[in-house]
């Protein structure tokens, strides 16, 4: 018997019949008359499009109906509604092509989690508790107004931040133009693992500022060099379809794949063949093989592509000379053999690609590491080439503008922040201290579905409709060989009494003594409207519809330069690997319950956070799984639970990102540590944005395992007896 | 009920009484004997003895068996579900059963069997006197003709030491 | 004739992002145990990855397999059964009937591939979580077993569409959830008895192989292995 | 027979009956609390749900059916070892019969709640009985929980009509010894018990079929229950020598358990005269050859399996033997051999304390022997991704000791109302058989008539 069929019963049992109907709540719910014409147990498919990363998957969701309980006119009831059930990939949309990741399936729970803001909420406690009472949205957007208002009236607009998520959307456009004809400075939309030295690179190489598409499904070889292309980067679920079809969707061909990198990641795991390098000198080995290519025994490649092998070193000093194998293997550590047979193999099978991205991009020497790569690609002739790298056209709608090297200096003065979509406090290096910056804002506003670690600072918070009950939009960047864009109306009406943010700003915009006239009335039409507004200010779009920009030389002429690492080697001797969960990416999908229960691919880890640990490591420091260990960086300690990797190098270190939130629903609230906040924020110089892979750390044995770890394969550590005598 | 019975110490004096019974005219399924324990050694427990039970105990397990295999067979075909690539009526498994149902049967026809052939529980009070308990053996008839009991008197008496009770219920 | 549905399991396509996992939590109303019970081993993935490493660093390789229902015909969960929850359909699927469960759990100890799930306690589904539930497949009480039926749901509306319309049912058209959301088309969902579909072209390949072959248990899932390089 | 010597057994064994001290009220109180605390977790653990147990995947049975394997084991103390013993006629059995019997019939009422109490959904039991229900199924009979059912359900039967048809007769001398309620009462379960030779007879052929009945039915029930592992393809389960190991097991747990409940009997209701030193040395004497012959299936079953070599299986061999089940492993050897094997096997040091410390190590022995036989296997089947562990969580170990306290409990009871040893099998084991008497009978002109 259910818990609550026994409290119902022992109420029947308890009072008489005629009181009973009244002692149970559930019984006083009154059912509304649904607002829309409902089929029982008939599914409908309507498109939308997954929030979770910036891939822009176009997603399916099958509507059926279900009971809500919900308020209406300050009456709890309960409504039929038509209601999402499941998210499939949108089988047309050439991203997902039908497929979808585990995260983009589980954004559904986003929806119909049961910590979401349902109302808007005023602060009634001291702030930071998450004390919130609810109000009206009159008097949140009244609110809104009057402080907003005061900035306006003290002449002080420059006082307001913005702080939005990283997205090319319409949505970051409108918060844009909100702030530009506010008077207010630009939004801070800053992503910490962010791709913008690849960006920066291809621009450099190849005149796309964009990330790369890639043509795999023709490729026959294939070399990473730390992207974990598979798993979180870029635009993985095209990139997984792609790659199935590269190993074996044409018949009597696969295709061989290559993974350079220091911590074997999902996509590692896939490769044929996994290559361990030293962090940080990933671009040395490209460049060696560039060089081979150029000048070795192996320039059998044909003659169309030499013109741009020649061209491809031209960004390096003194050409690719330098890089010998033997050079190679004293960077690198990779055999000098290994080295001339890959690019044999590279020579040998084509059509060939690289790809980069991760970790090596998230070193000091990042753009050195990314040219070369570029290099590399253009030596094996694949730039817009079948089963080559491409950029996907259309994707029209600009990127935010490239993070500056602190991203948060604004939110020291300014006096009312609006937080869209974004989670500053988890995601920044603890060195930045956003976290004090944000306190101390006079005014908080935040148009979060959760109370999460930065808005639980709020003042005021004005939920959004989840995606599902939103118009959607996206124009991918990349993913796609052919141009990509989606805009979708509602899947389903909103659940709770939230409002979608840009009628919110809309309102607000309009309600203000001096009113501010956006180009949009209302969410739909700024999903739906084609163009940017053309008083955009921000810097150009990059597109193919555009003049192709010409390869731009960078400021200054890369060359192999050993990566800098904060925290001295001898005290600090080990290298920190943060990583994107596969799970959580940045964190923002760690209130799923279905992610934080997915056991992870590589340690079968569930509802925790660890850290990966060589076997060696391990032994050297009395570590078994589970026991905890104290990770110190210049930036503070962590204490976690090790699980021991065999795939990762016995001086690295690496901790998956995402969980350690402070405050983030049920699910995710002090779980398990935040692997950021280690990171020290030092610069990848040309285009300032954060080293994250360039922090050492030391690592102590703190304690036993104390059931913080808790691996779905838990007993696996009892290795097979075949490497026992028995 | 009426009862002529004397009680004895000595199995002797009970095999004299039954003897004595025997000359006086009574039938011998109409002499009792009843003791506290089973007595082997003497004639007069040898009465009795020819039983059909270990037949009836097979006849038991007979009608176990056949009533193990229908319902295992019947009930197998009357839904018949497939598990595990096996057959619908699978007999290995099913021999199983049938020992059991062929055991069941024996066990339940011995004591049934058992249950009625000694009377027990007796539907109406039989002829009995608690000194059996003491290690007394009782001798005695039930019921008698109205003729006979002085003769069964005497040949009760007729050992001499016992004494001597007719009760009626 | 009727249908065998099979499946097979392309190794070398796939690459353990565990989309298949939440496919399955999503479609077939598994629910989330959290965390204390995950610890105590009670976590319920109807497909799971599995995950194997070899060798050691630097020459180090890992191999995913994702495990679900093998849907065997000789399976060692279905006779162990006392009340025939666990049998045979005669489209060869490993049904489990929820309500004729009385949770003796003999079924999982008898299944090689510990792919059965017992409900430890009434699932929970915060409200309005429950509002994702779907109608199609129901939500299982406490103290029986569950485990993946391969979609039997989908299967079902598909071959009803198939019937309305007076057709026959397409390869390709019936796609159990993990098969359906399998970005890389690493699992391929079919008939068997149909030689020309997909899945029996691939149970035919010769890198294909059956998970415990050895067992005896005659199962329907394939799995091709990735090529040595 | 002596009317004396008949009177001094009949005291002496009805003494238990009829004085009760409050010592007898005070255990009853302790044992009865413990009991009822072991139902109130089973509710309470049937309300909140089976998660309450340390069951997990992969390790789904654990403490129950090892306590299911343990209790069906110890129920062949009785029935089983009276019947051969009264096949072979051994005289020296008739003291012990009685106690071991009642441990068979109590030892499978527990046992066989444990099926019940490990259900996922336990107010479900009744679907394994074959009745024509309204969902129009019948159980599996190919499943050997079904298999178990038929089993469990003879052997309780029979083991039961076993223990109370030669019960009948002592009733009647309850019966005609006590008065007031005690008088009533045994009066109606005497059944108007009078002991006519010819029901003596009939007792006693039908007490012979049944004997002969039982044994076979006791070496299937414990088959059968080792079917339910050896049926499954788990590592170390799928044995073709599990059910005469089984069998084994279960006579030589169930011998160390008749040897307690006999130590405690004589000791508590001063039984000296009656349960001599000597039925402990011939108990003894059996219960070594029973430790050799576990000993010796041990050996048989391990050696097999680790010479084989087969992946699975040496895994589990080597988890049991040298890896986390070890300490659990290596105490039920010596429980299990090297104890009852040093004190039994030295005349000297089987006494009837050596023989209750020899059965007190195999109790803990065996039981142990059940659980690695249950946890290690299911703990490490073919995948290693689904390796698991398995760790007793509270409900399991306070329904397990309630269990234990339960059979303390029934057995005192029982001793109360009934005398636990039978008086009248006694009376005539006592019985002289004067050689000139015999030979006077042979005389008889009747029995030369009719012998």
């Amino acid at each position: 018997m259910e818990r609550r069929d026994f409290i119902k019963l022992t109420a029947v049992t308890g009072t008489s019949a005629a009181l009973a109907s009244c002692g149970n709540p559930e019984h006083q719910l009154i059912r509304f008359v649904p607002e829309e014409d409902i089929i029982p147990g008939i599914a409908a498919w309507k498109p939308s499009v997954c929030p979770v990363c910036s891939a822009g998957c176009a997603v399916n969701a099958r509507v059926m109906d279900a009971d809500i309980e919900t308020v209406r006119n300050g009456q709890r009831g309960v409504v039929r509604m038509n209601v999402a059930k499941k998210l499939e990939g949108l089988p047309k949309d050439p991203i997902s092509r039908g497929g979808l990741c585990a995260r983009g399936q589980a954004a559904i729970q986003i929806t119909y989690h049961p910590d979401r803001i349902a109302q808007p909420l005023k602060r009634e406690g001291a702030r930071g508790t998450g004390q919130f009472k609810a109000i009206g949205w009159d008097e949140a957007i009244a609110e809104l107004v009057s402080k907003l208002d005061a900035l306006a009236a003290s002449n002080d607009q420059k006082s307001l931040a913005i702080v939005a998520r990283p997205r090319r959307s319409r949505r970051s456009e409108l918060l844009a133009e909100f702030a530009r004809r506010f008077g207010g400075p630009p939004p801070i939309a800053f992503d910490l693992f962010g791709d913008d030295v690849l960006r920066r690179a291809n621009a450099i190489s190849f005149g796309h500022d964009q990330l790369p598409t890639f043509d795999l499904a023709q490729a026959r070889y294939l070399i990473g060099f730390g992207a974990d292309f598979l798993g979180t980067w870029n635009s993985p679920v095209a990139q997984n379809a792609a790659y199935g079809e590269m190993r074996q969707g044409r018949p009597g061909i696969r295709g061989r794949f290559v993974q350079v990198e220091s911590r074997m990641t999902t996509t590692g795991a896939s490769a044929d063949e996994w290559i361990p390098v030293k962090p940080g000198t990933e671009g040395v080995l490209a460049l060696g093989l560039v060089h081979l290519m150029n000048r070795g025994p192996e320039r059998t490649a044909p003659q169309a592509a030499a013109a741009s092998r020649a061209d491809a070193a031209r960004p390096f000093q003194g050409g690719d000379d330098e890089y010998t194998p033997q050079r190679v293997e004293q960077i690198t550590g990779v055999p000098a053999k290994r080295v001339e047979r890959i690019a044999k193999e590279l020579a040998e099978l084509r059509p060939a690609v690289a790809i980069v991205g991760g970790p090596p991009l998230a070193h000091t020497n990042a753009m050195f590491t990314a040219l070369a790569v570029n290099a590399l690609n253009t030596a094996l002739g694949s730039v817009n080439q079948p089963g080559g790298i491409f950029f996907t056209p259309g994707a029209a709608i600009q990127g935010p503008a490239p993070s500056p090297q602190t991203p948060y200096t604004s939110l020291g003065t300014a006096k009312v922040l609006l937080i869209d979509d974004a989670n500053p406090v988890y995601t920044s290096p603890t060195a930045w201290k956003v976290k004090d910056a944000i306190a101390n804002i006079p005014f908080i506003a935040s148009f979060a579905s959760f109370v999460d670690d930065t808005s639980v600072f709020a003042d005021l918070i004005l939920p959004d409709h989840s995606f599902l009950e939103s118009w959607v939009q996206s124009s991918a960047e990349s993913g796609s060989l052919e141009a990509a864009s989606t805009v979708a109306e509602p899947v389903m009406k909103p659940i709770h009494n939230t409002r979608a943010t840009p009628e919110v700003l809309i309102e607000v915009a309009g309600k203000l003594k001096a009113p501010v006239s956006l180009p949009w009335k209302d969410a739909e039409e700024l999903a739906k409207s084609a163009q940017p507004p053309a008083t955009s200010n921000q810097r150009p779009a990059t597109s193919n519809q555009r003049p192709a920009t010409s390869p731009r030389p960078p400021a200054s002429s890369p060359r192999f330069e050993e990566p800098r690492f904060d925290g001295d080697a001898a005290q600090y001797p080990f290298h920190f690997l943060p990583y994107l969960s596969p799970a959580f990416g940045d964190g923002s999908s760690a209130h799923l319950p279905w992610l934080q229960e997915m056991p992870d691919a590589m340690t079968s880890a569930m509802w925790s956070s660890w850290v990966e640990m060589n076997p060696q490591t391990a032994q050297k420091l009395k570590v078994r799984d589970g026991d905890l260990v104290d990770l110190t960086s210049t930036q503070g300690t962590l204490r976690v639970p090790a699980v021991i990797f065999p795939g990762i190098a016995p001086d690295i270190v690496a901790m998956p990102v995402g969980q350690g939130h402070e405050h983030f629903t049920r699910y995710a609230s002090g779980r398990g540590a935040n692997a950021i906040s280690l990171i020290a924020p030092i610069a990848e110089p040309e285009t300032g944005a954060v080293a994250w892979a360039a922090t050492r750390v030391k690592v102590a044995r703190a304690a036993d395992a104390n059931g913080t770890l808790i691996l779905f394969a838990a007993e696996m550590r009892e290795r097979p007896h075949e490497y026992k005598v028995r | 009920m009426k009862a002529v019975y004397a009680l004895y110490s000595d199995p002797d004096d009970v095999q004299r009484a039954v003897d004595g019974l025997r000359k006086a005219g009574i039938a011998d399924d109409d002499i009792t004997v009843i003791s506290s324990e089973p007595i082997e050694e003497y004639e007069f427990s040898h009465r009795h003895r020819a039983t059909w039970i270990h037949w009836i105990a097979g006849g038991g397990g007979a009608i176990g068996l056949a009533l193990g295999t229908w319902l295992t067979s019947f009930t197998e075909r009357a839904w018949p579900i497939p598990t595990g690539n096996m057959p619908i009526v699978a007999w290995w498994p099913n021999l199983i059963i049938m020992f059991e149902m062929t055991m069941l049967g024996a066990i339940l026809a011995t004591v049934i069997t058992l249950l009625i052939t000694a009377r027990i529980p007796a539907r109406t009070p039989k002829m009995y006197d608690p000194e059996v308990t003491d290690g007394k053996i009782l001798v005695g008839v039930e019921n008698p003709n109205e003729g006979s009991v002085s003769a069964i008197e005497r040949a009760l008496m007729s050992p001499g030491v016992a004494r001597l009770k007719t009760i009626q219920l | 004739m009727p249908h065998r549905w099979g499946m097979a399991v392309d190794l070398d396509r796939c690459t353990g992002c565990g989309a298949c996992v939440t496919a399955c939590h999503a479609e077939n109303n598994i629910p989330t145990v959290g965390d204390s019970q995950a610890a105590r081993g009670r976590a319920m993935h109807w497909i799971r990855v599995e995950r194997y490493w070899e060798g050691e660093y630097p020459d180090v390789t890992l191999k995913f397999r994702p495990v679900m229902c093998q849907q065997c015909d000789a399976a060692p969960c279905e006779p162990v059964c006392p009340t025939y929850a666990s049998h045979h359909t005669d489209e060869g699927l490993n049904a489990q009937i929820y309500n004729r469960c009385i949770g003796t759990r003999y079924c999982a100890n008898a299944c090689p591939y510990n792919v059965r799930f017992f409900d430890f306690f009434h699932p929970q589904w915060p409200k309005p979580l429950d509002a994702q539930l779907n109608p199609d497949v129901s939500v299982r009480e406490v103290g029986v077993m569950e485990k993946c039926t391969f979609c039997v749901q989908r299967i079902h509306a598909a071959a009803i569409d198939a019937k309305a319309a007076n057709r026959e049912l397409k390869d390709g058209e019936i796609q159990p959830a993990c098969v359906q959301s399998c970005s890389a088309k690493a699992l391929v969902f079919g008939d068997l008895n149909d030689p020309e579909s997909e899945v029996s072209k691939l149970s035919r390949s010769d890198r294909g192989h059956k998970l415990l072959d050895d067992l005896g248990t005659l199962p329907k899932v394939t799995y091709l292995n990735r090529p040595q390089a | 027979m002596n009317e004396a010597l008949a009177q001094r057994i009949s005291d002496d064994l009805l003494r238990p009956v009829v004085t009760t001290t409050w010592k007898f009220w005070l255990l009853v109180a302790v044992l009865g609390s413990i009991v009822a605390m072991g139902l109130g977790t089973w509710f309470y653990q049937m309300y909140m749900g089976f998660g309450l147990t340390g069951i997990n995947m992969p390790v789904y049975w654990a403490f129950y059916i090892t306590n299911f394997v343990f209790w069906i084991g110890i129920s062949h103390a009785g029935t089983l070892i009276s019947a051969i013993l009264r096949l072979v006629n051994a005289g020296w059995r008739r003291p012990v019969t009685r106690c071991a019997e009642v441990i068979t019939v109590f030892a499978l009422m527990i046992g066989a709640l444990f099926p019940i109490i490990h259900l996922g959904r336990p107010w479900l039991f009744f679907w394994l009985v074959p009745y024509p229900s309204e969902r129009l199924i019948w159980p599996n009979f190919r499943s050997p929980l079904v298999w178990d059912f038929f089993a469990i359900n003879t052997y309780l039967t029979g083991s039961l009509l076993f223990l109370l048809l030669p019960m009948i007769p002592d009733f009647a001398l309850v019966r005609d010894k006590t008065t007031g309620w005690r008088k009533k009462l045994y009066s109606v379960l005497a059944l108007r018990w009078q002991g006519t030779t010819k029901q003596w007879h009939r007792l006693e052929s039908a007490m012979q079929i049944m004997a002969i009945a039982i044994i076979p039915v006791a070496v299937s029930v414990h088959s059968i229950v080792s079917f339910d592992f050896s049926m499954a393809v788990v590592p170390l389960w799928h044995s073709t020598i599990f059910a005469p190991y089984f069998v084994t097991g279960a006579i030589f747990s169930g011998i160390a358990a008749l040897i307690l409940a006999m130590a405690t009997l004589r000791k508590v209701l001063h039984l000296e005269e009656y349960l001599h030193p000597v039925h402990f040395q011939n108990l003894g004497k059996l219960l070594l050859m029973m430790s050799l012959l576990w000993t010796y299936f041990v050996f048989a079953e391990r050696l097999t399996a680790w010479y084989g070599n087969e992946p699975s299986e040496v895994e589990a061999l080597i988890v049991t033997q040298s890896g986390s089940f070890a300490p659990l492993y290596w105490t039920m050897v010596v429980c299990n051999f090297v104890v009852p094997f040093v004190i039994l096997s030295l005349r000297k040091l089987r006494t009837i304390t050596g023989c209750v410390i020899a059965s007190s190590t195999v109790l803990v022995g065996m039981w142990l022997e059940r659980f690695l036989i249950v946890v290690p296997s299911l703990s490490h089947k073919y995948l290693p991704y689904t390796w698991g562990h398995y760790r007793p969580r509270p409900v399991e170990i306070i329904i397990t000791i309630s269990t234990f306290a339960a059979m303390m409990l029934l057995y005192t009871l029982f001793a109360k109302l009934v005398p636990i040893i039978s008086i009248w099998e006694l009376k005539v084991g006592e019985h002289p058989v004067a050689a000139g008497k015999a030979a006077e009978l042979r005389e008889h002109p009747l029995w030369k008539a009719n012998p």
